[in-house]
């Protein structure tokens, strides 16, 4: 009694689109790396549905290669922000536009 | 038949004057004015020698070489000379030749007066050109180059800033005539080209001068009549003469007395075929020379100024000359530029000998008393003055009544102008003799300083002056009634015209009679107001406006000048700058601020940047959706 | 379908039930140990009508009352539902590693062969370690929510210590399933019957001894015991990251880390002693190398193997209570140092020896 | 090395020589861009000379490939209406060399630039391939713009920017229509190239005509400058240093309308035709217009940069007259202008090295303190204002001449501006070299010195020559000028502006 | 079918929290929350393997270190709710995922093919892993290697 691809399919949308909201709405870069978390898992939620409903592994391998990246991403993203915090004592992307034009 | 005599009339003047620029100052302090007076009294010989060749009907030309050549259009550099020029020439050389004689004396104190010879042997050399030319072009060549010698020398003391102004002015009113001249010349080439004969050659048009059509035959002579008016300075175009008085006298004697002015009538003398065709501009132009003489008498009458009333004389006796030429007496009016050139030169000679006396003093109220002191002066000016009244011995009264008399009997003339023309003969007469009266008799009023220092002036100066005065009787008898020597002389040239045949023969010694009575009735009003003392109180609104000059270079000041200079200090200060500058600095602007606008998208902050991706993403699925 | 689902409660429920109890009692054991080791009398105090028990009575009886009815006090500014939470993490995952570990071989009951093992994964390991990287949180959510100083510290130094020892876990591990090529707890012990040279049971010590002593290590280190005692630090930051916690939550804290010592005490007996393997022990009875068989009855082969099984764990429970009161605290960097420099290099060459030996022996 | 590829680029020798020679040298420096402009002119004489007068066509050409690729090849060569143009740039630029003698900062960049100009002028007036001539027009344009970007007055940089971005625009659009007619004509003729002559016997509907005839014109009527476009010369030429704006007016404005005679018409006969009414009309406007706002400047070098827009005005009038009258009036113009404002500059030039000043009003009374500078200021004023007997009459009564039968009704407005250049120019003598000497400053000012002289000489002496006797030049002239007028003639007489009847038909002439 | 809706609704409820958390620390729990049901969801689709990875890698050691890394900051900012913002975000959102909701309805996958019992296992993941995958996970160690290096370099106190 396995759920269609369609459900997981909608679902991993939603939480996609849920992770985009939060990227884009919160004022806070730890909580934008977490609904990049977050998107990262909907995209590892669809690959392994279509692992599962094509037969082939590999979209686990991929999920796998998914996995590490976003660690490595990660990591460097709350290394930056360690150093932004150090030095403006602000997480608040609005502060953080020293690239401005 | 050719010869290459012609060319050395003009040459020889130039060549002294490119010496005279050169090494004038450096060869002593007489050097440039002996050097002068010799090149035009060579000039003078050329001019004789050629007299003596030429008979009424022949002609002698002189072709240098090509000017400009533009196919179908040829000029050359060649002179002619016929029976006209020759005339014309004896005046310019001779008198020129006088004129230098007496500058040598005139200007001898003064530092410039290398300069001073230059320049009047550059304005022979123009004249000459401009009376030898054999064609149009040429001929206005000359017709300029006189404009500019007299702007040089109008000018010549150019640390008055006034006497600049004076030679701009002339320069400028000759230059809005030579405007018109250019478009005449234009019109009447392509005219030519038309008729197939693309030449500006006096012998060419005389030729075609039967085919041009008739209505662009009216509008070149009147372009040429204006021409004309600018440079003889009549009704529209005269205001410059009297500022010309600025410069030094011998100048206003050579060349606004007795050969630039007469340029204009040397003008229709020569186009007399042309005007001939155009009896409305004919019309005109006796209609114009009448107002002309009339006005300039009346305004002579009320001058103070020594030269001014010459030169107001001076512009009344040019509109007897187009007054003449106007009723078709081309030959009365070269007569009377003739007779007219020896005693307005004597008066005008006269006047700077009185002045050179005085001290610089040009002002008549000044002056009186001086006929024992400067006796030549007094009777040289007394003979002249009675010329220019028109008494009978004198060359005057057989010039100005041929004038008068062509005025009434010739088929164009009319009753009205010989009227007018004779008002005119009895003004001048007055002026003449009240001018005579105001410097020469009477008691002296001037100043101790000035009276003690009067003198007569030196040889150099009084012998040109008895010679005038001789020429201006004399010159009279070359046109006796008996035997008349000047009309078939310039017969070949200027065509027969003789009022005789077709004029009622017996009321002739009628009109001689009648202005000879108004010649006599000018002299004794003007011996009853000035000659013992001064009675007349000259004031009152005529006396001032006359004075004034009818106020005519204010009004042409308030109609040209000041709207034209408003218009360009419109256009140079706000239209200029404002707008064409503005629209270019303005797209500049333009291009700026929309960048700037285009800059603010980048705000620096990444969540706008991600919002951008979302939009993106969202069109793309919508695109791609819908496919 | 109802049956096998019966079987597993039942197995889930008696794993759960012997480990709880396990902790309890090892808390006693702990008291009256280490009393006994500094030659005290320990908590003899709580009585009921007069039989004390040798403070049994005392530990399993009056001191979980006494928790159980404290005030649940949380910390002004605390993050309430954090730190209620916290405790919760900190237990769940000790208990449910167990769900791995096999304490017998097969039960024949009704012609139905039970697999004396509560969740056959053939991921088992790979759980464990999951299993156990969720216990961080219960440390680090409780320090914070406790919103102390001291804890935050405490919490700091728990996380670090326990991602840390983790790897070192991890890899010594990794030395164990390349020698038995599978992840499956079940599998390794029953490939821990074979006998090496007719006599010498495969044990997973004797085939990596290294293995075995950096997993101990790294497994004392993770249930935060004395020599790594550095979180709970008392001489210096007073309880470590549960100072604030008081009553039913300590006690959840408490019973939490006794059953993570019982859990490192069941994973050590499975991957290195053979966990319910005796040795010459087969389905039907003993097989000695000196040729004497003595068959059994299954149901007695089967208790023989959970007894065996007991009382390896409760071997390593002891060793690991002794090893408390035996070693002093190490300080915190020297833990550090321990974890990253010593065990991590120790296990990599472990790892690469063994990896070696294996390319070696069995031609690919 | 054949003579014109010799002249064009033994300047760009020159300069790249300058750059040798260490900065302090002074003299050394002056005297090699000297040299070598000298040499230049030499060379050019030597062309003069070998110039065979009564030939029509090109001479002197060579042709060389440069990019087959794209058909675009070296060709020079030389005609009756480059001719003059080239023997002019060849006089000035030593002049203008001479005339920097005053510039102290830089000298060695300044006297590369101006070889470096040189070059691009004597390019763009021998090319006669199309992209050729392109890339010339723009090398000119760079060296002016540091001429005047660097050396120049104080809104140098405004002046520098607005003149190069106003050029750039016009000359961008030329290179496309370039292009175009480049491949429209390889779409006919299958045959890849930017030959001028090549390009000229093209047959292009009247539309497209318009369109490539339009380019070219704005670019060139921005040159010229024709009245609308003309804002940037005031600006260049007050801030340019005096040997920068005795170039720019003698030269660079000249390119404009040598343009237009040698490409614009020639290339695109209907289209010049039909737009001959209207470019009449803005050369008789910038005429008037011209001297007007010319009438009003109290700076000299603006009054004598207005006075240029307004006699280029009569240039361009003449060269769309489209008869031999106008073209050759034209040309010959191009050179009087040439050399009398180029005098004219020069002689600002030594008013400003001496009281630093270019302002009318802080002058006066010259004459008394330097006679000999003001002399020559006096012919070279008549010079420009057209007086007979010098120069400026026989070029400017030609293009009368020719427009008067083109167009009779612009011609009169046109004759107009001879009075108003007399107006304005010599109330700018009058205040500057007469009146009393007031000022103290003025009783300093040295008369004009050796070099100075050596500069104006030829001038004066070319002045009065060309005004006496312009048949050499003329008659040079008229061959090229009838040639490139053939086809638009060829044009007008299928519809005829001005017919000329055979002399036995008299008809009334309709306009 | 029951359990996927129970998780599904799990999923949605723990990521919506993590979005509209106001305080940190529980959008970071509710993230763990939402990483841990995700891992079951992974073991319904026969991926045992990565369920176990997801939580030892994902919740085991990157919340951590977010966690980690939210105590050591320990940020108060209680940001207010730009309600403006907040909308237009959410419009954005549910724009996307209607547009991918209506992606799914596309033919993506005819049948469901058969799987076998191993599937998920480490054994098939290893397979292909180390054969068909080699080079992408030679640089996947590369980029975590650089990721270690770069990070310590950045977080570095400099002294």
């Amino acid at each position: 009694m396995q759920a269609p691809i369609e459900y997981y399919l909608v679902l991993s949308a939603v939480l996609f689109a849920i992770g985009v909201a939060g990227v884009v709405i919160r004022r806070d870069v730890i909580v934008i790396l977490m609904s990049i978390e977050l998107m990262l898992n909907a995209v590892n939620l669809t690959f392994i549905a279509f692992s599962r409903f094509m037969g082939s592994v590999e979209g686990q391998v991929i999920v796998f290669f998914v996995m590490t990246v976003a660690a490595a991403e990660a990591v460097v993203g709350l290394a930056i922000v360690i150093s932004v915090f150090r030095f403006r004592q602000t997480l608040d992307p609005r502060d953080m536009q020293l690239l401005k034009w | 038949m050719t010869t290459n005599l012609l060319r050395w009339i003009p040459l020889l003047p130039l060549a002294a004057a490119v010496l005279n620029v050169f090494f004038g100052g450096r060869w002593g302090k007489r050097f440039a004015g002996i050097l002068a007076s010799a090149a035009v009294f060579g000039s003078f010989l050329i001019a004789l020698r050629v007299f003596m060749l030429l008979s009424p009907d022949a002609v002698l030309r002189d072709t240098l070489y090509t000017w400009i050549e533009s196919e179908p259009f040829k000029a050359q550099v060649s002179f002619q000379a016929d029976a006209l020029t020759a005339v014309m020439l004896l005046v310019i050389t001779g008198i020129g030749f006088l004129i230098h004689l007496y500058s040598t004396g005139y200007m001898a104190h003064d530092e410039g007066e290398a300069r001073f010879f230059a320049y009047l042997n550059l304005f022979v050399f123009f004249m000459s050109v401009l009376v030898l030319a054999d064609n149009l072009l040429l001929f206005f060549v000359g017709w300029e180059g006189v404009g500019l010698c007299s702007f040089l020398l109008i000018g010549f003391w150019y640390e008055d800033p006034a006497n600049t102004t004076a030679g701009n002015k002339a320069f400028i009113v000759n230059r809005i005539g030579d405007f018109a001249f250019l478009l005449g010349m234009l019109l009447l080439f392509w005219e030519m080209n038309r008729l197939g004969v693309p030449s500006l050659d006096f012998a060419a048009l005389k030729d075609a001068a039967a085919r041009i059509a008739p209505d662009t035959a009216v509008l070149i002579t009147l372009l040429f009549f204006i021409g004309a008016t600018g440079k003889s300075a009549q009704i529209p175009l005269y205001v410059w003469l009297p500022d010309a008085m600025a410069g030094p006298t011998p100048v206003s004697a050579l060349i606004h007395a007795a050969t630039m002015v007469t340029a204009g009538v040397y003008l229709t003398a020569r186009l007399n075929f042309l005007f001939v065709l155009a009896p409305y501009t004919l019309s005109l132009i006796a209609i114009i020379g009448a107002a002309t003489a009339l006005f300039a008498g009346t305004i002579a009458v009320a001058q103070n100024d020594i030269k001014r009333v010459l030169a107001y004389s001076t512009v009344s006796q040019l509109g007897y000359m187009f007054l003449a030429a106007g009723v078709g007496a081309f030959s009365a009016a070269v007569f009377h530029l003739f007779t007219h050139a020896f005693f307005k030169a004597c008066l005008f000679l006269g006047a700077g000998s009185v002045i050179h006396a005085m001290g610089g003093e040009q002002d008549m109220r000044k002056m009186g008393g001086l006929r024992r002191r400067l006796p030549a002066t007094y009777w040289t000016y007394l003979i002249a003055g009675l010329a220019l009244a028109g008494i009978p011995p004198t060359a005057g009264f057989f010039s100005k009544d041929r004038i008068l008399l062509e005025a009434y009997a010739s088929p164009h003339g009319s009753l009205a102008l010989w009227l007018v023309g004779w008002i005119t003969a009895g003004l001048t007469a007055f002026y003449m003799f009240r001018q005579l009266f105001l410097v020469f008799h009477g008691t002296s009023r001037a100043p101790e300083s000035v009276q003690a220092h009067v003198h007569e002036s030196p040889a150099a100066m009084t012998i040109p002056l008895i010679v005038l005065a001789l020429g201006s009787i004399a010159a009279g008898w070359l046109a006796l009634p008996s035997r008349d020597v000047w009309d078939p002389w310039l017969q070949a040239v200027l065509g027969r015209s003789n009022p005789a045949e077709h004029g009622e023969a017996v009321n002739e010694t009628l009109l001689v009679a009648l202005t000879v009575g108004i010649a006599l009735v000018g002299i004794a009003a003007a011996y009853f107001l000035y000659g013992r003392e001064r009675r007349v109180r000259e004031d009152g609104p005529l006396w001032g406006t006359l004075a004034q000059k009818y106020y005519i270079d204010e009004l042409y000041d308030f109609l040209f000048v000041r709207p034209f200079t408003a218009a360009a200090n419109w256009l140079a200060r706000a239209f200029d700058p404002g707008i064409i500058d503005g629209a270019v600095n303005g797209v500049a602007g333009l291009v700026r601020g929309i960048s700037a606008s285009g800059r603010r998208l980048q705000s620096g902050n990444v969540q706008h940047y991600l919002f951008a991706f979302l939009i993106g993403t969202i069109l793309i699925f919508v695109y791609w959706l819908r496919r | 379908m109802i049956v096998d689902l019966a079987i597993v409660a039942v197995k889930a429920f008696l794993v759960l039930f012997m480990v709880l109890n396990l902790a309890g009692i090892l808390g006693w054991v702990e008291r009256k140990g280490s009393a006994l080791i500094q030659d005290r009398i320990g908590a003899n105090r709580a009585s009921i009508f007069g039989f004390a028990g040798m403070g049994l009575v005392n530990t399993l009886i009056a001191d979980p009352i006494k928790m159980l009815t404290k005030e649940d006090f949380i910390p002004a500014h605390g993050d309430r539902l954090m730190h209620t939470l916290a405790p919760c993490l900190a237990l769940f995952p000790a208990l449910v590693t167990f769900a791995v570990i096999p304490f017998g071989d097969v039960l024949v009951v009704g012609g139905r062969e039970i697999n004396l093992q509560v969740a056959n994964l053939n991921i088992g390991i790979l759980y464990i370690f999951a299993m156990a990287s969720l216990s961080v949180y219960g440390i680090v959510i409780g320090a914070w929510a406790s919103n102390n100083k001291f804890s935050l510290l405490g919490g700091v130094r728990g996380a670090a210590q326990m991602v840390s020892y983790e790897i070192a876990m991890g890899l010594s591990v990794i030395g164990i399933v390349i020698v038995y090529g599978t992840l499956e707890p079940q599998a390794m012990v029953r490939a821990q019957g074979e006998l090496f040279w007719g006599w010498l049971p495969a044990w997973g010590v004797v085939r990596q001894p290294l293995a075995f002593l950096l997993f101990f290590t790294a497994a004392v280190a993770e249930t935060k015991r004395l020599p790594f005692d550095a979180p709970e630090g008392e001489s210096e930051i007073v309880a470590g990251y549960h100072v604030e916690y008081s009553g039913g939550k300590f006690l959840m804290f408490f019973a939490g880390e006794f059953a993570e010592v019982v859990t490192a005490a069941g994973l050590v007996t499975t991957l290195f002693f053979g966990g319910w393997q005796v040795p010459y022990l087969l389905r039907d009875g003993f097989y000695f190398p000196w040729g004497s068989v003595v068959s059994l009855a299954p149901l007695t082969v089967t208790i023989l193997q959970v007894a065996a099984f007991t009382v390896k764990v409760l071997f390593f429970c002891w060793l690991q209570i002794i090893l408390r009161w035996t070693l002093p605290r190490f300080r915190y960097d020297q833990i550090m140092r321990l974890g990253w420099k010593m065990l991590l290099p120790a296990a990599l060459v472990n790892l690469f020896l063994t990896a070696a030996w294996i390319v070696v022996r069995r031609p690919v | 090395m054949p003579g014109l590829s010799l002249l064009v680029f033994l300047p760009a020798v020159g300069a790249a020589a300058l750059l040798l020679i260490p900065r302090g040298a002074m003299r050394a420096l002056f005297s090699l861009a000297f040299g070598f402009s000298l040499a230049v002119f030499l060379v050019s004489l030597w062309i003069f000379a070998r110039f065979d007068p009564n030939a029509a066509g090109m001479q002197a050409v060579e042709r060389a490939a440069w990019i087959p690729a794209y058909g675009i090849e070296y060709i020079v060569g030389v005609d009756g209406l480059s001719l003059f143009l080239v023997l002019l740039t060849a006089l000035i630029v030593p002049i203008a060399i001479l005339a920097s003698w005053t510039v102290h900062d830089k000298v060695k960049e300044y006297l590369f630039f101006m070889l470096v100009l040189e070059t691009g002028m004597l390019g763009t007036l021998v090319a006669l391939d199309l992209f050729l001539f392109y890339v010339f027009w723009e090398v000119m344009l760079v060296p002016m713009y540091f001429l005047i970007g660097v050396w120049g007055g104080q809104r140098r940089l405004y002046a520098a920017v607005k003149f190069v971005v106003y050029t750039m625009t016009g000359s961008l659009l030329m290179l496309v229509a370039i292009i175009f007619l480049a491949t429209r004509n390889y779409q006919v003729t299958q045959t890849l190239t930017f030959g001028f002559q090549q390009l000229a016997n093209l047959r292009l509907p009247f539309h497209e005509q318009m369109w490539l005839f339009l380019a070219f014109a704005l670019s060139f009527a921005i040159k010229v400058p024709l009245f609308p476009l003309h804002t940037w010369l005031p600006d260049a030429h007050v801030e340019a240093p005096t040997a920068g704006s005795v170039i720019l007016a003698a030269i660079l404005l000249k390119m404009g309308t040598y343009g237009f005679i040698r490409f614009a018409i020639p290339l695109f006969p209907e289209a010049a035709l039909a737009a001959a009414p209207y470019v009449t009309a803005l050369a008789v406007v910038g005429i008037v217009y011209g001297a007007m706002v010319a009438m009003m400047q109290d700076d000299i070098k603006k009054l004598v940069a207005y006075s240029s827009v307004s006699h280029l005005g009569f240039v361009m009038l003449g060269l769309f007259a489209f008869n031999l009258q106008g073209a050759q009036g034209a040309v010959y113009q191009m050179l009087n202008h040439g050399l009398s404002t180029g005098a004219l500059f020069l002689i600002v030039g030594m008013i400003y090295d001496r009281r630093h000043t270019r302002m009318i009003a802080d002058f006066g009374g010259l004459w008394k303190q330097v006679p000999l500078l003001s002399a020559v200021f006096l012919i070279v004023t008549f010079s420009s204002i057209g007086l007979p007997g010098l120069n400026g009459f026989v070029g400017e009564f030609l293009i009368l001449l020719g427009a008067f039968q083109a167009h009779p009704g612009w011609t009169v407005l046109a004759t107009s501006g001879v009075v108003l250049g007399a107006i304005y120019m010599l109330w700018m003598f009058r205040r500057v070299v007469y009146g009393p000497l007031v000022r103290p400053e003025n009783r300093l000012m040295a008369d004009l010195s050796p070099r100075e002289i050596a500069m104006l000489a030829p001038l004066v002496a070319l002045i009065v020559f060309m005004g006496v006797y312009p048949r050499p030049f003329l008659s040079r002239i008229q061959g090229s000028a009838r040639v490139a007028l053939e086809r638009v003639e060829a044009q007008s007489m299928a519809a005829p502006l001005v017919r000329v009847e055979s002399a036995g038909e008299r008809t009334d002439r309709g306009r | 079918m029951i359990v996927f809706f129970i998780l599904a609704f799990l999923t949605l409820l723990f990521s919506l929290l993590v979005v509209t958390q106001r305080n940190v620390v529980h959008s970071a729990m509710a993230l763990a929350a939402t990483l841990f049901v995700m891992a079951v969801l992974f073991l319904t689709l026969d991926a045992p393997m990565l369920g176990v990875l997801q939580i030892l890698v994902y919740a085991g050691a990157i919340m951590i270190l977010i966690l980690f890394v939210i105590m050591l900051l320990n940020p108060l900012s209680i940001e207010a709710r730009p309600a403006a913002w907040w909308m237009l975000g959410s419009l954005g959102a549910a724009a996307l995922c209607l547009q991918l909701a209506a992606l799914v309805h596309r033919p993506a996958v005819s049948a469901e093919a058969a799987v076998p019992a191993s599937f998920g296992g480490p054994e098939s993941i290893a397979q292909s892993l180390f054969t068909d995958f080699a080079l992408p996970f030679g640089l996947a160690s590369v980029l975590l290697l650089v990721a270690i290096i770069g990070a310590v370099a950045l977080a570095q106190r400099q002294r």
